[in-house]
């Protein structure tokens, strides 16, 4: 089981990917950990997780058919 | 998606262009219980920062997602205001400096409702919808741009 | 009549083209310091009142004394908001029912200034300015508008 | 000496004219009194007077050059 995560924004500049491809995790904070990993400068930005085309705020579980993406601070209008 | 009214496309690449407001303006002529019209639009501003302009913002979005967002914008806005219509158009990938990247459009019996109503959807668009703006510069440098 | 700025006139004989409205836009677009445009427009309502409907309102004013007021409403607005511009057209004559009768159109750096002029001038123009209004019914009968 | 009074909206289509000739009077309060046994209905009006392009509210002294103008309650917009 994986999730492959979308990347969006500066999120996705700094990744240099559109997707990132990540092992199953418990929950969004080990999620929140192990994508901090990953893309170097993450842990920096105030980013949102977005599951199922929602925001999670604090934590959470994630379903296995989870669609998770994350999104840097909004800049649209 | 069985929902009370189906999901628009807000989306559009490009610009929108003044032509395109007036065309929405004058569909309007025909619904006669209209008394008041409100209209926000976002202009690309040429800012100059660290002395380099901008030249453009290149916009792209999270589609699905701003989508389902502003349906649930749209419905609440719907329920707090006795609008007779609202029309929401935001523009993605590279908008010039000068051109419009947003238009919004609420249209209502009495002034109070349109206006209030197209102030707080422009508020909601900013905070709500997943839309990321790059500003890009004369020398193709670039930086994110972040709502207030 | 030495004042800070050029009185200018506001009135249009007939109703404002939703054209007009695009080319003022438009016109705005070498002026790369505005970030947000906020325009209202009022609409001539089709109201039926005691079983007649009204096919046109047709406009009046006193117009050298209404032309002082929106002045000092204008002069006044540009002190109290951060505005590129602001241009005011209100129409005098017979306007049909679902035509555009008043184009209030501010624009500004940011979003909050635009939104909030636009919205306190209309309600100054309301208050303020002498402009009759008589409602024309189908029947040719009418009635005097009287702004809340 | 007298005034012609300009007269708008509601307030011409009773008088049936858009000027109304009136005798000095000495303020604006004589002259409201002028007017309205002039124009019948007009006492019922909520109506302004305007002295040289601006409202006057309360009662004022009227110079022999004041810009008269009785303004029904306004509609613009």
């Amino acid at each position: 089981m994986a999730y492959s995560i979308r990347l969006f924004g500066q999120i996705a500049e700094m990744a240099g990917a559109t997707t990132l491809e990540v092992d199953a995790v418990a929950d969004v904070q080990s999620l929140r950990a192990t994508v901090e990993a990953r893309i170097p400068g993450l842990q920096q930005l105030p980013y949102l997780v977005a599951v199922d085309k929602d925001i999670v705020t604090g934590n959470a579980v994630l379903e296995s058919s989870a669609l998770i993406a994350l999104l840097p601070p909004y800049s649209g209008g | 998606m069985d929902k009370e009214r189906k999901i628009k496309n807000i989306f559009v690449q490009g610009a929108v262009a003044p032509a395109f407001v007036a065309e929405s303006i004058a569909k309007h002529s025909t619904k006669t219980d209209i008394g008041a019209h409100s209209i926000f639009m976002g202009q690309v501003r040429a800012d100059v920062i660290d002395g380099k302009t901008v030249a453009a913002i290149e916009y792209t979005t999270y589609e699905e997602m701003a989508l389902e967002k502003m349906h649930e914008i749209r419905e609440a806005i719907f329920r707090q205001y006795p609008l007779t219509c609202m029309h929401i158009h935001h523009s993605l990938g590279r908008i010039a400096a000068g051109d419009i990247c947003l238009f919004v459009f609420t249209s209502s019996g009495h002034r109070k409702a349109a206006i209030d109503a197209c102030a707080e959807v422009v508020e909601r668009i900013k905070k709500e919808l997943p839309v990321w703006g790059r500003e890009i510069f004369d020398n193709e440098t670039h930086q994110w741009k972040e709502n207030k």
